[in-house]
């Protein structure tokens, strides 16, 4: 199984043909992901390495039979670009572009939402089943196949986590970055519930940052709904109050959204927090191994 | 991005919520003219991104020309909390019957923008919400319904305002605080105070915004205000070469990629006995210029004694990180040494770059923890 | 049972202290509609004759139980109205205000039936469940109970059917009429599927009118969906092609949507259309009495 | 409410969408200004609310000054199903490459927006939706969504515009004529045709625009226009009288309430063996008043031999009626004799008021079906 993508996905690159979209798309499809067209308006007709470009995405849907779309057009086309996609009738789409406005995202979330498609992101790194589909930017390479899924606000920290997870000898049912913007379009929440559902995944991991109160939610829901083993890692423990580091996921509010405070919320729910992503992946290996 | 008080203002006044007369004044002769033409009393308040203005002696009375210029004299150059006073806003003194409070804030975790008002002004907002939440109306608008006439409402017979002309102008004010923050793409918009005169007018004392940095590309009139409030020289070159950097005390300079790994990279540096110098994110997709962007700044920085090169790529390749400090090694003197760890996207042909090149003062090491604890132990 | 109203219904009336809603809001309550509250921003607190006025729906929602909205506000105000009738949680909005501009139906319709409420309007007269409830300006005295379903996009049209039902001796279960704007809350449709599924009715009659294409879709539906037998009565078999007449839902657009046409599709459905109100409450009245 | 040609162009250029120069001309001598300032050739166009305007003579084309002026007095005052021409379009005449279609209407189906294009162009548009369907692309605007750049691509890739000048142009086009559409308030808006010229350059031709009636209130610069399209004086009148109303040929006057039982009412006078005068709806909670002013419309009609009011109360109570038809008996001179039917609110009561006065022109019947044969019978 997996989650959110795998070797069903049937992928619609929005942007195909720009550098970015050109580069990690065909390593998608390297990967073994199904990559089945590109849309890039007025360049219908060409391809790229084979891959068939469309100038709309409803054409590689009805033509290419896509079912999933993975966004990597500039910022200020990214909404209009996902309202095509959901419009277009795939039913997973994976926004990487940055910087997209949060008032495009509130209405675009909401509407989404309404028509019962899965988004991940924008500003995230996408979504990779081991073995099966890699959809976005995750470097596919440092992550081996397994029961433990993975879910995160931030991409290269993913990457680090996932990475002494296969030194250590483990391997991910699937890993989700969700992003780190005010607004994305899947939550730690929706991300472990389907982890929670899913047959091959056994333990679930969640890496989050200071800022905001997701982890705190996904503190609750855990403890409300979860019946698998879960891990956790913050990052931003010697963060200064009160600076902005980055993006907008990272800004502190008041006391809480501090790591401190998430690390407590996680830890009074019996989730074994990490101090170092070394940590917590020597904190997983030890559960997996049977302690 | 925040904006000062009268940055603020000055967008309340255009979406039509009345402020008071008041000028922007960077010395204190100007603050004497300014007085002059808004009408004494005058309060002179400093203009700073920091709360606590008013404890620390920011915000004053005054009742003639002579005093306005001497606490205009000792406002500027205060420092208030880290934030020295370079610019002051003077207006018309308002005398105050009540102190409400309204704010349009960004509810990430309800996904819409949540609408907050109280009678209770004059405290800490938090205050309010703990002590007397039914207080405190607190009120989502739902994105795919937009803000109706409605909402207005809600605020104001739920807070339990009874004066009709008050409930006339608190509704007027809601709805045009709402248009702007939405027209503004702002993360917050609060008034707080929301003082009605003993005249019986409402208006804002004080105005909070908060600015979605995406979103400047959209509005350049705001994008120009940005440097006006940055504190750090610093942080004012970090923007201006577009690195997301920002300044600690300590002495490893660090430069991560994705602000995860880059706050976990001053976690790591913490937890190996050493102090971080900055928070430095190369963000996705990072050039070989945009690396020696990066270098130039944490350079530019005498504490650092050491920097730590912490990349798992991704969208971020990791030979282009080699060059880029190659790049760096070749057109800036720099003297402290460099410790690399690199892994993930095109990581083997970057190792390999540094390898061929071999630098004097550079430091390839295998794992994040190792690459920390060489920084630190090179930083002394 | 009968449809949308009935002894459950928990009325709030936004607009009560005005001329209209006062009048109507009275008489609803003296049909014997639980008449719970009315809503009458600035108001709160005072009372029509025993109802208690309160400043916004959400009040009269957790103080007054509420579950079903009428509205009476003038057309500038009915959206807003109708939104914050949904957002205070009741199930069903009945609007009668006319002259709501399209172009905000557009929105609010969309917005409502994503929220899952019922929506009967605007322009129309309401909904009788004769003995039950009357919500809206329907006569109730010309409606006996019983168990014929009548459908309308005309309020004077109901009434008149209604009212030779009655003097054959028959009853209905509910009236409803949908309203004639270019956009309603509740089509044809949307209520024959209600009496399909309503076991007090065992006839539903539909009530149509020149314009629009909603008759034809209706006898699509009734063809097939429908077990229950179904009349018809189509006004304006006389209207000249191209003019208006009276309000937009009564548009000819070209050869579609004349009477005859519509008559046709019903009648190609075995679909029994009465050429006058008095054929059709004949043709029902010897249906109902065995032929 | 339809707006003329050139009411439609001046919404549209107001919205950025090309149309030709042009000029409104109600006399021949101010055509052939017009069209010295627009420069030759022009093109004459009746500016009347009805189809076939060009196969009825009402569009010509003018080399000069003299034949514009000579086709502009041949154009004025002809009458064109039953619209007599008083004001003319002249514009200069534009250079036709390629027509396409385009429109935005009001899909009360689907109870969304619609939008509908064709590079199919200068033919009746239900012949390309009939024989040729594909090339007609068809495409809904969720309002939730609201109009989104993919919607113009839609257009203009699935209607296989291969240009990409026209594709820019015509997407451009797109957006603007929905942002019109939804600005207006209108039902319909629609460039029929849409041309490309030989120089390459997209602009509409034609304009076909429906305001909603409902919306006027919030665009008082349209409601303005109305009245310049209106063809009936008797129509006229009874708009300056808040009544519906719409003339018809027979001789039976016709006053209901609701457009259904009204429409109910012509169609039974018809069964009935008569002939509808007009159809007349009072609406809704009709006041004494607007009973008063209704007569006063009808009666005007020198065509009409009885009237017939068919009234069932909902909003509208019977006895306002009937103070409505008594106060009229006592201010206008009503010769003709008046028909009488009232049922459901307040019926009783205004049968009564009836009763007691008692005039000698007024007849009250029990059911609809005799009140038409009373007054078909009545009107010979």
């Amino acid at each position: 199984m997996a989650i959110i993508v795998d070797n069903d996905t049937r992928l619609v690159v929005q942007g195909l043909t720009g550098s970015e979209g050109r580069f990690h798309g065909l390593r998608n499809r390297a990967y073994g992901t199904q990559v089945v067209a590109g849309v890039t308006p007025g360049k219908a007709g060409q391809d790229v390495e084979g891959i068939p470009i469309y100038d709309t995405v409803a054409q590689a849907v009805s033509e290419g039979r896509a079912n999933t779309s993975l966004v990597f057009v500039p910022a200020r086309f990214a909404a209009d670009a996902v309202y095509e996609a959901v419009d277009a009738g795939v039913h997973t789409v994976i926004c990487i572009t940055e910087h997209v406005p949060a008032h495009d995202m509130l209405s675009l979330y909401a509407y989404v939402r309404a028509k019962g498609v899965t988004l991940v992101g924008p500003n995230c790194p996408g979504v990779l089943s081991p073995g099966k589909a890699n959809v976005g930017i995750i470097p596919g390479e440092v992550f081996r196949a397994g029961s433990i899924g993975l879910v995160s606000r931030s991409g290269t920290l993913t990457y680090q986590i996932g990475h002494e997870l296969a030194q250590a000898g483990l391997g991910n049912s699937s890993i989700v970055g969700i992003g780190g913007d005010p607004i994305v379009g899947s939550s730690f929440i929706d991300v472990l519930e389907r982890f929670e559902a899913d047959p091959e995944t056994e333990i679930a991991v969640l890496v989050g940052e200071i800022g905001g109160d997701e982890e705190e939610k996904a503190a609750k829901f855990v403890a409300e709904h979860m019946t698998k083993p879960v891990f956790a890692y913050v990052a931003g423990f010697s963060a200064p109050p009160g600076k902005t580091m980055g993006h907008a996921g990272a800004i502190i509010s008041g006391s809480s959204g501090t790591a401190q405070a998430k690390r407590e919320a996680l830890e009074a729910v019996g989730i074994k927090v990490g101090t170092t992503p070394s940590e917590v992946a020597a904190l997983v290996a030890a559960f997996a191994k049977g302690e | 991005m925040d904006l000062l008080e009268y940055q603020g203002k000055q967008l309340f006044g255009a979406a039509g919520i009345p402020v008071s007369d008041g000028r922007v004044c960077t010395t204190a002769a100007e603050a004497r003219a300014a007085a002059d033409e808004v009408g004494y009393p005058v309060v002179v308040k400093a203009q700073v991104l920091t709360g606590g203005r008013g404890k620390a002696g920011g915000v004053k009375l005054a009742a003639d020309a002579d005093e306005t210029e001497r606490i205009a004299e000792g406002i500027l150059g205060l420092d208030i909390n880290g934030h020295v006073v370079r610019t002051l806003w003077v207006e018309h003194a308002s005398d105050i019957e009540r102190e409400y409070y309204l704010s349009v804030t960004f509810d990430r975790g309800a996904k819409k923008p949540l609408l907050m008002f109280t009678t209770e002004g004059g405290v800490e907002i938090e205050t309010v919400a703990e002590e007397n939440p039914d207080a405190l109306v607190r009120l989502h608008v739902d994105p795919l319904e937009g803000f109706q006439p409605h909402h207005a409402r809600a605020l104001v017979y739920g807070a339990g305002l009874t004066d009709p002309s008050e409930q006339k102008q608190v509704s007027a004010i809601v709805e045009k605080l709402y248009r702007c923050f939405e027209q503004n793409d702002a993360m917050l918009a609060e008034i707080n105070p929301l003082i009605v005169t003993p005249d019986g007018l409402v208006k804002a004392l004080d105005a909070k915004v908060t600015i979605d940095d995406s979103a400047l590309g959209r509005h350049p009139e705001l994008a120009e205000l940005r440097d006006e409030g940055a504190a750090d020289p610093l942080e004012t070159l970090a923007r201006s070469k577009g690195v997301t950097y920002v300044k600690l005390d300590g002495t490893v300079g660090i430069v991560g990629n994705g602000a995860g790994l880059s706050m976990s990279t001053v976690d790591v540096v913490v937890v190996a006995g050493g102090s971080p110098a900055n928070f430095c994110d190369l963000g996705g997709g990072a050039s070989a210029d945009s690396v020696v962007n990066a270098l130039e700044v944490i350079t530019a920085d005498p504490q650092v004694g050491s920097i730590l090169f912490n990349i798992f790529g991704g969208i971020t390749r990791g030979d282009e990180v080699a060059r880029g400090i190659l790049a760096a090694l070749e057109r800036i003197d720099i003297t402290v040494p460099i410790v690399v760890r690199l892994d993930g996207t095109h990581a083997e042909e970057g190792r390999a770059l540094l390898a061929e090149a071999a630098p004097a003062n550079l430091y390839v090491e295998p794992t994040m923890l190792d690459a920390a604890r060489r920084a630190v132990e090179l930083a002394r």
